[in-house]
């Protein structure tokens, strides 16, 4: 399987601090690759420097093979990779629809000017709004939804993008079970149309239960990957996490 | 009855400066107080146009906003980097430069002296020196931006600039180049406000520096806030709301010299009344 | 001789722009938006001087004294009925950038009011203010003590600032106003502290101005559009930087009405604004 | 903000409006027992002392005219409107004077910046205009039927300067307020004053809202010329003055017409002293002074009032000569009026231009916070 997102060496550094320490990854196509670590080990600095959030200060990405120097948020549909955020930023006072039409509406602005609400669009958008669940809420605004229905928003703005990588920045953490259930589904679905996932996350079962390769981080530095069972029993995994 | 004429001519004037300023700052949240300069580009190109080489008006209606987008332009490009408060500083700095070099070039906009004696706006055999015909023209104009503004905030153009509004960093994720967006918000906003700039100079056939100063930006930013962010149509009630009820005060017999300063003192208080308690504005939903 | 002379009227116009942005940096660190209310206080200090030293007959201390408090007091209440709302609704610096416009534009209408719009001098016989000799060029007596006054509060903050407890409670306040209430400092209390001495401040600022020039209900803001400059140009989160920002702007417009006339000074606080925007927006001695 | 709340604003500002617009169409009822005449001056802003003194010697005039039996046996009434000293305000008054208040003529405005504003407008809509203060060169040239009873700063830099010269000050150097009065004194000084073999050592000018000149001094003290020709309103005047007087400049200041403001010479007191200025001579009569005293509750007595005073009796004399309320009747008669026994000047008539055909300068000196005049 051809590495479709590999970084050789990367360095992210906050006033001397190394979020990311010389971190050499690479993430295999088609496979649910799980990033674990304590917090604060630069997991959502990764997530950044990969999404072009933030700018890297050594090292470099390549993406599918080609290197991306300066990486720019606005190039990531050329590049085919998108992301959710740990703290959600969804527009809260735009309605649900508006939400989902922004992110599969014309990028061009010139082209933005003169389109109109076409009744494909509306469709389009809507059936993304039923695959989370959010069809009724459609009309509400995106600040006023539950914590659990944003977290679905944002993996619905993710499915409307329907990029061929996609980097998910703890998108369980504090939901209902039933709600888990759910977002586990759309990722296995996700995984079946050969979509490449990133997926930052705390609880143990979900990994075990979704990932096919796990990357674990500790300060900024890679301690173990591998398979999931394999790599949890190592003591030095085990030892990041429980502490000396 | 000549008067209500009047009064509605100002409040299509500045129904049209709330609805540019509302376009750039309502809609796609871009902190701009450069409003009063735009509109004084617009006002002293058609000035300078009909007293010196004798243009029509009309057609400083066309060449009046592609001066005042070009210089949007420049200034978009070079302020494009700052974000909320900086912006607001750059755009600050703008207008305090654009008004000092105006009151100061004296063969080109004539200085403190202003320029008297602009012609009224004629096409043909028609000219609009009544107060009623200059009505007809002014609210034409009116309805023009009006059309442009919810052209624009009907299509996915203006959705886009909400969303900039909204979390602009989010919306670079999925692929959008905000400092375009951006920028030609901000062009497009500096040519509406010279439109109502060229209505005022021909209306009043004569303008100075004192015209384009920072409170009128505060005006401008108390309409839009008042009417409802983001809304033309609270845009516009706001430009109705404070030309009328002002003017209404002129008329309560309060003494002349008191009369301007509890004009002023009605607009301080209406700018900490709304932010504290509605932030939104009559007819808006949206909070900046 | 001329440019001794001009020398010392960038020395005067230096430290009353550092007065003011003493007062302001200290609002303007610790609740993040630009406060511009504080020429409010500015026009109430003058005003306030007015009326106790010339129409009240007040002597000349006790009426500075009072006139201090009450434009301390003008920002407190501001801060207590106003902003205090607004920042624990975490509005965003906009909408308290233009509740304090909003603010000051209220004041100096009131103001107007009452005072009427032509400008207020304070001294009751401009003959009392007289010139002083320095070694060749000349200052009038309020514009030496007020730099002899203002250099000696410029250290008595600078140690309060760097030096004592509240000031690292200050300090603590500037850097993180959420982690500093975790660490149980009354954020609230502290603000309006803050407000109060910033007001008091600029009350001075006002009545150095009303002494040494009159004035106008025009000049909160005519005064705070610099003071916002330096700020900016000094770095906001330094304290030197404000003090240094202000003597920078103060040759700069002494030096443009010399050289390029004086119709053009207006424009120089912008055109430097400008420029620091455009080449370090973090200004000179950030933090 | 629930459903009710926006309802009951909604209505507050339905009624505001309404209340607005109607207050506005109720005034404009044409009741014709009165002659209308319209004022503009500056009531508001930092020339407002302008605009409240010529109000009160306004008043006087009125009850004076109406106790005479009034004009085409009808009483005057005047409407004051506030220009605010600028055009834009200007234009929006006098469009509601003459399209709401149908006046038969204006008197107004006191800044030159108010009238070039409102001359246009007046000029379109034939109404006589008669300016009371305007004394900037470019009001010639705004109308036919726009006159004004002040002479022009034309004649007065004229006087200034050859007065100067007369007493051997050479050397000069200019400060002027960055305005339309300013800069206009300036052009027509400059002019004079280098036609008449002076030479001009600098010329500076100042923003009229600031009152900082001490840069500017500080240069013209190192240049030790003859007199400094000082064309300032109130309040940056008396900065001025007194900064020069720090500085301890020795040279003469001569300033303008703006001057004539007791003000100025209350608060500097002694550090006045020798100040000059040029002003439109006025022969005001014991009883004027002492009527405005009354009206005023002080002497202070700015020369506008005097010719505001006249211009009002002018303007009945014109529309009792054209003996009927057409306004090119008024224009007409005030172009061929001649009235004398005025408190401003002794006789005013115009030439085409609107202007006064005389203009008698005085100078005044200042010392010990009071003026006096000079004998030429």
């Amino acid at each position: 399987m051809k590495n479709i997102l590999e970084t050789k060496e990367l360095i992210k550094s906050f006033g001397g601090v190394h979020a990311v320490d010389h971190l050499s990854v690479n993430i295999q196509e088609g496979q649910i690759t799980g990033l674990v670590g304590p917090n604060g080990s630069g997991k959502t600095t990764l997530i950044n420097l990969l999404s072009g959030f933030s700018l890297h200060d050594g090292g470099s990405v390549f993406f599918g093979g080609a290197e991306r120097k300066k990486i720019t948020p606005w190039e990531n549909q050329i590049y085919n990779i998108t992301r959710t955020f740990q703290q959600i930023k969804l527009f809260d006072q735009m309605s649900v629809l508006d939400n989902i039409l922004v992110i599969i509406t014309e990028r061009n602005p010139f082209l933005a000017l003169f389109e109109r609400h076409s009744k494909y669009h509306i469709s389009q958008a809507e059936d993304i709004l039923k695959q989370v669940d959010l069809f009724e809420k459609r009309f509400h605004n995106a600040g006023e939804l539950s914590y659990g229905q944003k977290k679905l928003l944002e993996i619905g703005r993710v499915l409307a993008m329907d990029t061929k990588i996609i980097l998910f920045d703890e998108p369980f953490a504090g939901l209902f079970p039933e709600i888990i259930k759910k977002i586990e589904n759309i990722i296995k679905a996700l995984k079946q149309e050969g979509k490449t996932i990133v997926l930052v996350e705390h609880n143990m079962n979900i990994i075990r239960n979704l990932c096919d390769h796990l990357i674990v981080m500790d300060a900024g530095k890679l301690l173990a990957e591998g398979h999931p069972e394999k790599v949890l029993t190592e003591r030095v995994v085990l030892e990041a996490y429980l502490g000396e | 009855m000549e008067y209500i004429f009047h009064i509605t001519i100002l409040i299509s004037i500045y129904g049209i400066l709330a609805l540019a300023q509302n376009l750039v700052m309502g809609s796609a949240g871009l902190l701009t107080i450069a409003g009063a300069a735009f509109y004084g580009i617009g006002a002293y190109t058609a000035a300078i146009l009909a007293t010196a080489f004798g243009f029509n008006i009309f057609t400083t209606l066309i060449i009046a906003p592609i001066v005042a987008g070009l210089i949007a332009l420049g200034i978009g490009i070079s302020f494009a980097r700052f974000r909320d408060d900086y912006f607001l500083l750059a755009t600050l700095g703008f207008l305090m430069i654009f008004n000092t070099v105006v009151r100061n070039w004296e063969n080109v906009t004539g200085g403190s002296f202003g320029i008297a004696g602009i012609p009224k706006p004629h096409i043909f055999s028609l000219t609009f020196d009544t107060p009623f015909s200059f009505l007809v023209l002014a609210l034409i104009v009116l309805f023009i931006v009006i059309g442009i503004c919810y052209f624009i905030s009907r299509s996915s153009f203006g959705r886009v600039l909400n969303a900039i509004r909204e979390d602009e960093d989010a919306l670079k994720i999925f692929g959008y180049k905000t400092s375009t967006y951006k920028l030609m918000v901000f062009v497009i906003g500096a040519m509406l406000s010279s439109l109502g700039g060229v209505l005022l100079a021909s209306y009043i056939t004569f303008i100075d520096a004192n015209l384009f100063t920072v409170n009128e930006s505060i005006l401008l930013w108390a309409m839009i806030i008042l009417g409802g962010i983001a809304k033309n149509r609270g845009a516009l009630l706001g430009a109705l709301l404070l030309i009328t009820i002002p003017e209404a005060l002129r008329f309560f017999g309060f003494p002349n010299e008191i009369a301007g300063l509890m004009r002023q003192c009605i607009y301080g208080l209406l700018l900490v009344f709304l932010m504290l308690y509605r932030p939104k504005g009559i007819l808006g939903q949206y909070k900046l | 001789m001329i440019t001794w002379q001009i020398i010392l009227y960038i020395l005067y116009a230096g430290v009353l722009y550092s007065l003011l942005v003493i007062g302001f940096g200290f609002i303007l660190r610790s609740v993040k938006f630009f406060n511009v209310a504080y020429g409010g206080a500015f026009l109430v200090g003058g005003y306030m001087m007015f009326l106790f030293y010339r129409v009240l007959v007040i002597s000349f201390i006790p009426a500075i004294f009072l006139s201090l408090f009450i434009s301390g007091l003008y920002l407190f209440l501001s801060h207590k009925f106003i902003f205090s709302f607004l920042i624990n609704r975490k509005a965003n610096n906009f909408v308290l950038l233009i509740a304090s416009f909003g603010f000051l534009t209220a004041t100096s209408s009131v103001l107007g009011m009452i005072f009427g719009s032509q400008a207020t001098i304070i001294a009751r016989r401009l003959s009392d203010i007289h010139s002083l000799n320095i070694f060749g060029g000349t200052l009038n007596i309020v514009e030496a003590l007020a730099i002899i006054i203002i250099f000696t509060l410029i250290c008595i903050f600078a140690f309060i600032y760097f030096k004592t407890h509240f000031g690292r409670v200050i300090r603590a306040v500037e850097d993180d106003s959420e982690v500093a209430e975790l660490v149980g400092i009354p954020k609230g209390k502290i603000f309006s502290q803050l407000f109060f001495i910033g007001g008091a401040l600029a009350g001075l600022g006002g009545i150095i101005q009303g002494l040494n020039v009159g004035i106008v209900p025009a000049s909160g803001l005519l005064f705070m559009l610099p003071v916002i400059v330096i700020s900016v140009l000094g770095g906001i989160r330094s304290f030197w930087g404000g003090i240094i920002g202000a003597f920078i702007l103060a040759i700069a417009q002494k030096l443009t009405v010399v050289f390029f006339g004086g119709s053009w000074e207006q424009a120089v606080p912008f055109v430097i604004l400008i420029i620091v925007l455009l080449v370090r927006p973090e200004g000179i001695l950030k933090k | 903000m629930n459903k009710t709340a926006k309802i009951v604003v909604g209505i507050v500002v339905v009624v505001l409006v309404i209340f607005g617009l109607s207050s506005m169409s109720k005034k404009s009822g044409t009741d014709s027992e009165t002659v209308k005449i319209g004022f503009m001056g500056p009531l508001s802003g930092d020339t407002a002392n302008i605009g409240q003194n010529a109000q009160a010697a306004i008043a006087i005039a009125v009850d004076e005219i109406n106790n005479a039996g009034g004009v085409l046996g009808k009483n005057v009434e005047v409407i004051y409107e506030d220009d605010g000293c600028s055009g834009a305000t200007a234009a929006n008054a006098v469009s509601k004077l003459i399209n709401t208040d149908k006046v038969v003529a204006i008197l107004g405005a006191a800044c030159s910046g108010a009238t070039l504003g409102a001359a246009p407008i007046a000029e379109a809509a034939k109404v006589p205009m008669l300016s009371y203060c305007s004394t900037n060169p470019t009001v010639s040239q705004a109308g036919d039927y726009i006159f004004r009873n002040v002479p022009s700063d034309f004649f007065q830099a004229n006087y200034a300067a050859n007065y100067l010269m007369g007493k051997g000050m050479k050397n000069v150097a200019l400060l002027t307020s960055k305005d339309d009065w300013g800069d206009g004194l300036k052009k027509a000084f400059t002019d004079a004053f280098t036609k008449a073999g002076g030479v001009i050592v600098s010329s500076d000018s100042f923003d009229p809202a600031s009152k900082d000149l001490k840069a500017q001094l500080t240069t013209i003290k190192g240049m030790n010329v003859d007199a400094v020709y000082f064309a300032g309103y109130t309040d940056p005047s008396i900065a001025g003055l007194k900064q020069a007087h720090d500085l301890g400049i020795k040279a003469q200041f001569f300033g303008a017409d703006a001057w004539d403001d007791t003000k100025i010479w209350s608060e500097l007191g002694t550090l006045g002293d020798g100040a000059m200025f040029t002003v439109v001579g006025t022969n005001s009569s014991a009883d004027f002074k002492a009527k405005m005293k009354a009206k005023l509750g002080k002497d202070d007595l700015i020369y506008c009032s005097n010719y505001a005073y006249d211009g009002l009796k002018i303007l009945a004399a014109a529309i009792n000569k054209a003996d009927s309320v057409s306004k090119t009747a008024v224009k007409d008669a005030l172009s061929k009026i001649k009235y004398t026994g005025g408190v401003g000047s002794a006789e005013v008539m115009f030439d085409n231009n609107g202007d006064p055909t005389t203009a008698a300068y005085i100078i005044k000196r200042a010392l010990g916070g009071k003026l006096t005049e000079v004998s030429q």
